[in-house]
């Protein structure tokens, strides 16, 4: 039978644009975080205070070799733009994958094994759901004192109900199925039956979340860097450079717009990622 | 010209070569009751839709013309369509239970066309629904007035769309499969009721189908369609006295007697289907099957 | 019955996570290190004064003698006293949430008549290359959040074309005949529309960097859940009545696709006000948002744990309020 | 169609008209003077709490109450409430005149009682002033006629400096008395030139004139002073003619806009240092004095304070009492080397130590550090940078657990050494974090020393041997960027404190 209700067809296709696109801006970032000692042009620390604020290559009074200016103290914007892919990388991908895993797993024994450990964790993602996140954070980060790890803790600590309120559900109307009671009939444990059952059902969903998780942890150290909370070494952070270039945007509008320019990038592809993905995992959701 | 005609009426999915409808004309008179027989999937209710300017919107007029009582409508702006279809015809939808917005009271739903379209005032139209109401032997009408759609049993509710397609009192009544979605022992009530309504009021009546039975109760012509094209067009006594279509004939010898609702139903013979496919094939030129 | 017996199950879970949140915030708070009494020390001051000072502001006792005295006092409507303010912490607090929750509310306003724009728009056009636009334009919205939003409003309305206020939340040369908070709401009761347009015009983009995501999920979503209603019978027999596309629309299908979008909705507008912290930072925006950061800045405890608590409170009470409003809109939970 | 174009249109003329309302005309003469301000005003008790010893606070205590002394803009003490003051030969008592036919706000005339009263207050521990430790060193205050005198249970040389310092406010005891302190919250009065009119908290605060002011009416009959935290709002308030003055602007906006608007820059009582902790790498004397010769201050001035601010090598100001300008530190990159080589680090083998430093607490606090860290990897120091809170600082630094390098901001709008050298240095001071014992000997003797030129003197020579040894690193005294609509002629206060009164028209 045909499906007579909408184009369809066409709604797929720009889903497939879409993922290419991002997939492409992330493959990218990926690469130039990698090579950044090699390929960014200049040292990303170095600092000369006589070069200070110089315009990107196109306007009137820039250097060569500065493609997009510097910063007041005459540290390439580039190079500390290709080096703080790095550390938002980083960021992405191990609070990203720690707060997944925690989620995941605690969302699974919530939706499948119910009872109290139902009850004592979706007690406790109530609760959790009932703080102010920004707030949250930036209480933990004055507990854990700045830096890297804080900021990876403090983003696990907050977000791992996102993934667990949804694992969870996922986990219940998995586990109502037939296959999980003939699983369970053939003698397989119950912790054998979740993660020989239920855990490849809900992979997709759980990949699909972590996608989308790495680009709120990449905004997350941006807004913490910019409540002058972050990493506080003179290592180039997106945030750090925003926060920068918000205070300096008369002077020197490159230091806020292309930091900006590629956080948004980064944070769009992440996010056209996860729904691409999920459509591609679940054509009827859409 | 009759107050229903559909003429050379070719419809088609949006950028698919093959056709729903292939050059369909038929024809309605006043106070007609015409039914519109066919399989499932044979193009049927897009018949239906195409008349009253609900089409999916994946699908497009290819060519052909509509007019109801001297007006071409596939050849008017569609805000100007919706009005004329809104005042002198109506629909009597197949799934009761769907067909009632479930958010909403049963009087809105009923009078909304007498307030809005002819500009009655809310008493008169008030009046009015209650009147229908106890037409199509609703008891309580004033309590039914003020439930919702989930408080009612399908048959209330198809007694209501019924009282609601003949609110404005349109010419035309497409009735779309009324009885499909219902018990047996409703359907018969339902079609009598359908019936002595359209005797009552004169309404023109086009019955889409695909219960020969039923035809042979209510309608006096019919229209057979296959394969997206009127196969034969007739009158219900000569139909069934001497279908000339192959496939009118293998219809009608799988439809178990209407006096015999228990018989044993016999399928169109694969013979009979390969000629008509092979007849069907000549007229399009393409086959997509 | 029905319906009040949920409402009293939903009013226990709350005052469970409700207590949970005090209990979490207030030993988080102590582990803090930084302390609020060596701030307000001179040069010259001794260790004397410094335990003066801690045994005046009651922090010299054991955590959790600490937190009875504090459980005591909420209990009692005392949420103690601001260290930096001298101020008791439930005045502060209740002096700042009409701001935030006049902006919230504005946001909310907008996003609905955004995201409501958007999904009608969408719906009409199904198909359409506009039903793509908007659906890019969703996608976007709804992938970046408020904090670069505000960003790029900030670098497009404050600095490119600046025509509206970056900061504050009024003209303070302005005479302010106001009697509550909510400067907003009592601009329009007294029809002060001069200062209603000041005080919009402030608010704008602060509420238009909070709405966005919101607008675009409600934008999202009820096209969705729309275009499922549209292919429904009722819809389609409301067609033939005559009515435009529009009043089809409006009248049958959108009060049955509202109520999905809703519940989200709900979920959705807490993140937003959790979104008021970031961005009343942003736009210097005087609420309880940025009262907070200020708080955790300057070690400022009891009003940190204040705070919080009053946060926590407006998210479950939003909660709660959506759902009831869900039972009392859909007709089948409402006789059922 | 057309309908909606049309739509359209008067919904972007409504949006035009809508941005169009915040910006009055500028060229009119200023009837009612606007003040950005970059703090909020948390308390209206001068005398207690955190906020009654934020320097910054100051301006706004200054224009409602007034000190017991009147403080000049160039920070010399001049005749205010108190028009004569002293002690007694002896020194053990200490006496002062009262300004006679001065009002409070609500009319009521002003006594020696509201002097004495004031005194005994903050003197008393329960009142929970921070600077009680100064005060109770007054004991026993009583009215005779129009003098107020107190008895020195300890004396204190600075006592009469703190006068016009954090917490010297006259408050009215009478009324005090009848409203309690959360009526006083609500309706503050003083001596000031400016009385309360209207206060929004976290909003602004307007201010009317005081008429009766005994040191002459104020120019302008209103102002409004409204808080604005944030530097890059402060900049578009004044920018768009929404307030005729602001203050701490960064000073690249300073220069672009004193050109249209007008500007005051004038250095303020207020430096940035790095204080040294005598733990780990500065144990050793080559590495302090290597950090400190690296550093390029009159580079670091010019380039990342566009010039605004003024070298230091003591932590004393041109300004300040015991300023001498033959203490010198100059930046010496080589000998840096030749230092370091000597404790066996160099650029290879660099010596490492932890620097903390505030973000945005101060103009360019964090970027100087980094532009320091950067001098310093040239000459082989690595040092690794944290950001800390303020609030961290005060608890690290009264734990003696700062890190081998912090940097930190000192006020001392009195000038005295030991409010400057004296605190910061002093090993037993909870503000100190250098814990040498031939510094501690050095300063000892000083504090209750009654002959001032050997005061100062001695107080010198500590400077020096701070500086020959490096224990401290003084970089720059701040300068306070002042932008004002060319209506205004602005007085700056070395204090930093922003005066309205001190304002007129131009």
């Amino acid at each position: 039978m045909v499906d007579l209700t909408d184009g369809r067809g066409r709604v797929r296709r720009r889903a497939g644009v879409r993922l290419w696109l991002s997939g492409l801006w992330l493959g990218l970032l990926v690469v130039v975080a990698l090579l950044a000692p090699w390929i960014a042009p200049k040292d990303p620390l170095a600092q000369d205070l006589f070069l200070g604020r110089l315009p990107p290559f196109w306007v009137a009074g820039s250097e060569p070799g500065y493609w997009l200016g510097t910063d007041s103290l005459g540290r390439d914007v580039l190079s500390r733009i290709m080096h703080g892919a790095r550390i938002a990388l980083l960021v992405a991908l191990i609070a990203g994958t720690v707060t997944g895993l925690l989620g995941a797993t605690l969302g699974l024994l919530a939706g499948f094994l119910r009872g109290w450990v139902d009850v004592v964790i979706s007690r406790m993602i109530d609760i959790w759901m009932a703080f102010p996140p920004v707030l949250f954070s930036i209480l933990l980060i004055a507990v854990l004192g700045p830096g890297l790890t804080s900021i990876i803790i403090a983003i696990v600590v907050i977000d791992w109900t996102r993934f667990a309120r949804v694992i969870r559900a996922e986990a219940m109307a998995q586990g109502a199925m037939d296959y999980v009671a003939s699983s369970r009939v053939a003698g397989r444990g119950r912790l054998g039956t979740m993660v020989e059952e239920i855990l490849p059902n809900v992979l997709p969903t759980i990949v699909v979340l972590l996608t989308l998780e790495m680009g709120i942890a990449v905004i997350v150290e941006a807004i913490l860097s910019f409540v002058n909370l972050s990493i506080s070494t003179d290592d180039p952070t997106w945030g750090g450079m925003i926060a920068e270039g918000r205070s300096a945007i008369h002077q020197s509008w490159w230091v806020l717009v292309f930091p900006l320019a590629t956080l948004f990038l980064t944070v769009l592809s992440f996010s056209q990622l996860g729904e691409g993905l999920k459509d591609r995992f679940d054509p009827v959701l859409r | 010209m009759p107050f229903l005609q559909v003429s050379n009426l070719s419809l088609r999915i949006i950028g698919e070569t093959p056709r729903l409808l292939r050059s369909v004309s038929l024809s309605v008179g006043a106070g007609e009751v015409r039914a519109l027989v066919g399989e499932s999937g044979a193009g049927k209710s897009m018949i239906g839709k195409a008349i009253l300017g609900i089409l999916p919107r994946a699908v497009e007029v290819v060519e052909g013309e509509v007019w109801l009582d001297g007006q071409n409508l596939l050849a008017m702006p569609p805000m100007a369509r919706r009005r004329i279809i809104g005042a002198k015809a109506a629909l009597i939808p197949q799934d009761p239970l769907t067909a009632l917005n479930p958010s909403r009271r049963i009087g809105p739903q009923i009078t909304d066309r007498l307030v809005h379209i002819l500009g009655w005032d809310r008493a008169r139209a008030e009046s009015r629904a209650l009147a229908l109401l106890e037409e199509v032997q609703i008891t309580d009408p004033a309590r039914v007035m003020r439930a919702y759609p989930h408080e009612l049993s399908g048959g209330m509710r198809q007694r209501i769309l019924i009282a609601s397609a003949f609110a404005a009192e349109p010419k035309l009544i497409v009735a779309d499969e009324p009885t499909t979605a219902l018990d047996v022992t409703v359907q018969k009530q339902i079609l009598r009721l359908i019936k002595g309504m359209q005797e009552r009021h004169g309404t023109a009546l086009l019955f889409v189908t695909h219960d020969l039975g039923v035809v042979s109760k209510v309608c006096q012509s019919l229209s057979v369609l296959y394969a997206g094209m009127v196969v034969e067009d007739a009158p219900v006594r000569d139909f069934f006295a001497a279908p000339r279509h192959a496939y009118s004939r293998a219809l009608l010898a799988a439809t178990p007697k209407y006096t015999d609702p228990e018989g044993s139903l016999t399928p169109v013979p694969q013979t009979v289907m390969d000629a008509v496919r092979a007849e069907v094939a000549a007229a399009d030129g393409v086959w997509h099957g | 019955m029905q319906l009040l017996r949920t409402f009293l199950m939903r009013l226990a879970t709350t005052a469970v996570t409700l207590a949970g949140v005090a209990i979490i915030v207030f030993f988080v708070i102590r582990v803090v290190p930084g302390n609020p009494i060596a701030m307000m020390l001179p040069p010259g001051a001794t260790e004397a004064d410094v335990a003066r000072l801690t045994a005046l502001y009651g922090l010299d006792k054991s955590i959790p003698s600490q937190f009875l005295i504090w459980v005591q006092g909420v209990l009692g409507g005392d949420f103690g006293t601001s260290i930096t303010t001298r101020q008791p912490v439930l005045d502060l607090v209740l002096g700042r949430l009409p701001a935030t929750l006049e902006l919230s509310i504005m946001a909310l306003v907008i996003a609905v008549i955004l995201g409501g724009a958007a999904a009608l728009i969408g719906t009409r056009g199904r198909g359409t290359r506009r039903e793509g636009a908007i659906d890019v334009a969703n996608g976007m919205a709804l992938s970046v959040p408020d904090f670069l939003w505000g960003l790029i409003l900030i670098l497009l309305f404050g600095v490119l074309w600046p025509v509206f206020h970056i900061s504050g939340r009024v003209t303070p040369s302005l005479e302010l005949p106001f009697t509550t908070g909510f400067y907003l709401f009592e601009s329009l009761a007294r029809l002060r529309f001069d200062l209603w347009l000041d005080i919009v015009s402030h608010m704008l983009l602060p509420a238009l960097a909070l709405c966005i995501p919101l607008a675009a999920i409600i934008g999202q979503l009820l096209k969705q859940s729309l275009k499922e209603t549209m292919h429904l019978d009722y819809v389609t027999l409301s067609r033939t009545k005559g009515y435009g596309e529009n009043h089809v629309i409006l009248r049958e299908a959108l009060p049955n696709a509202v109520l999905p979008t809703l519940t989200l909705v709900g979920v959705q507008f807490t993140f937003l006000i959790g979104g008021t912290v970031i961005i009343e930072r942003l736009f210097s925006y005087e609420g309880l948002g940025n009262l907070a950061i200020d708080a955790v800045i300057n070690r400022d405890l009891p009003l940190i744990q204040g705070i919080v608590l009053l946060f926590a409170a407006i998210f479950t009470g939003v909660n709660l309020l959506v759902d009831l409003t869900y039972a009392a809109l859909n007709p089948r939970l409402r006789h059922g | 169609m057309n309908l909606n174009r049309r739509s359209m249109l008067q919904l972007s003329v409504a949006t035009a008209a809508l941005g169009g309302l915040g910006l009055p005309a500028r060229a009119q003469a200023i009837e009612e003077l606007v003040i950005a301000y970059n703090v909020t005003l948390p308390s209206w008790d001068p005398t207690v709490g955190p906020s009654a010893v934020n320097p910054t606070i100051q301006g706004l205590y200054q224009s409602v109450f007034d000190q017991f002394i009147l403080q000049q803009p160039d920070l010399s003490p001049a005749p205010g409430l108190l028009t004569e003051w002293g002690w007694s030969d002896d020194k053990k008592q200490v006496w002062m005149t009262v300004r006679e036919g001065v009002t409070w706000h609500d009319g009521s005339p002003f006594t020696a009682e509201d002097v004495a009263w004031s005194l005994a207050r903050v003197a008393k521990p329960e009142t929970g002033s921070p600077i009680q430790f100064v005060w109770g060193t007054l004991a026993n205050h009583r009215v005779e006629g129009n003098k107020v005198i107190a008895d020195v249970a300890q004396f204190d040389p600075t006592i009469f400096k703190w006068m016009y310092f954090l917490t010297g406010y006259v408050l009215p005891k009478a009324y005090y008395e009848k409203v309690g302190a959360e009526g006083f919250e609500a309706a503050p009065i003083g001596t000031g030139p400016y009385m309360v009119d209207k206060f929004e908290r976290n909003a602004f605060v307007r201010l009317k004139a005081n008429a009766n002011y005994w040191g002459g009416k104020p120019a302008f009959e209103t102002v409004t002073i409204k808080f604005v935290t944030d530097a890059a709002a402060r900049v578009a308030e004044v920018e768009s003619g929404n307030a005729h003055v602001t203050l701490e602007v960064p000073y690249e906006e300073f220069d672009r806009l004193k050109a249209s608007l007008s500007g005051t820059a004038a250095p303020v009582s207020d430096i940035g240092m790095i204080f040294l902790n005598d733990i780990d790498a500065m144990k050793d004397p080559n590495v302090r004095m290597a950090a400190a010769y690296a550093i390029d201050k009159q580079t670091i001035i010019d380039r990342l304070l566009s010039g605004y601010g003024v070298k230091i090598d003591t932590l004393q100001t041109p300004e300040y009492d015991a300023y001498d300008a033959s203490i010198t530190v100059p930046y010496d990159e080589a000998k840096a080397i030749e230092l370091l080589a000597a404790s066996g680090f160099g650029p290879d083998n660099p010596v490492k130590f932890k620097i903390q430093t505030t973000k945005g607490f101060k103009p360019k606090d964090y970027e100087m550090v980094q532009a320091i860290v950067g001098l310093w990897r040239k000459v082989g120091i690595e040092a690794e940078i944290e950001v800390y809170e303020i609030a961290k600082h005060y608890e690290l630094r009264a734990a003696d657990q700062l890190a081998p390098a912090a940097f930190y901001n000192w006020g001392n709008s009195v000038g005295d050494p030991t409010t400057s050298t004296g605190f910061a240095m002093f090993g037993p001071s909870p503000h100190s974090v250098w814990d040498g014992e031939d510094l501690i000997g050095m300063i000892g003797p000083l504090w209750g020393e009654a002959d001032e030129a050997k005061r100062i003197d001695g107080w010198k020579a500590v400077d020096k041997y701070i500086a020959d040894n490096a224990l401290v690193i003084p970089l720059l005294q701040y300068v306070q960027p002042i932008l004002h609509a060319p209506g205004v002629k602005v007085t700056p206060h070395a204090s930093g404190a922003l005066l309205p009164h001190l304002m007129t028209r131009a």
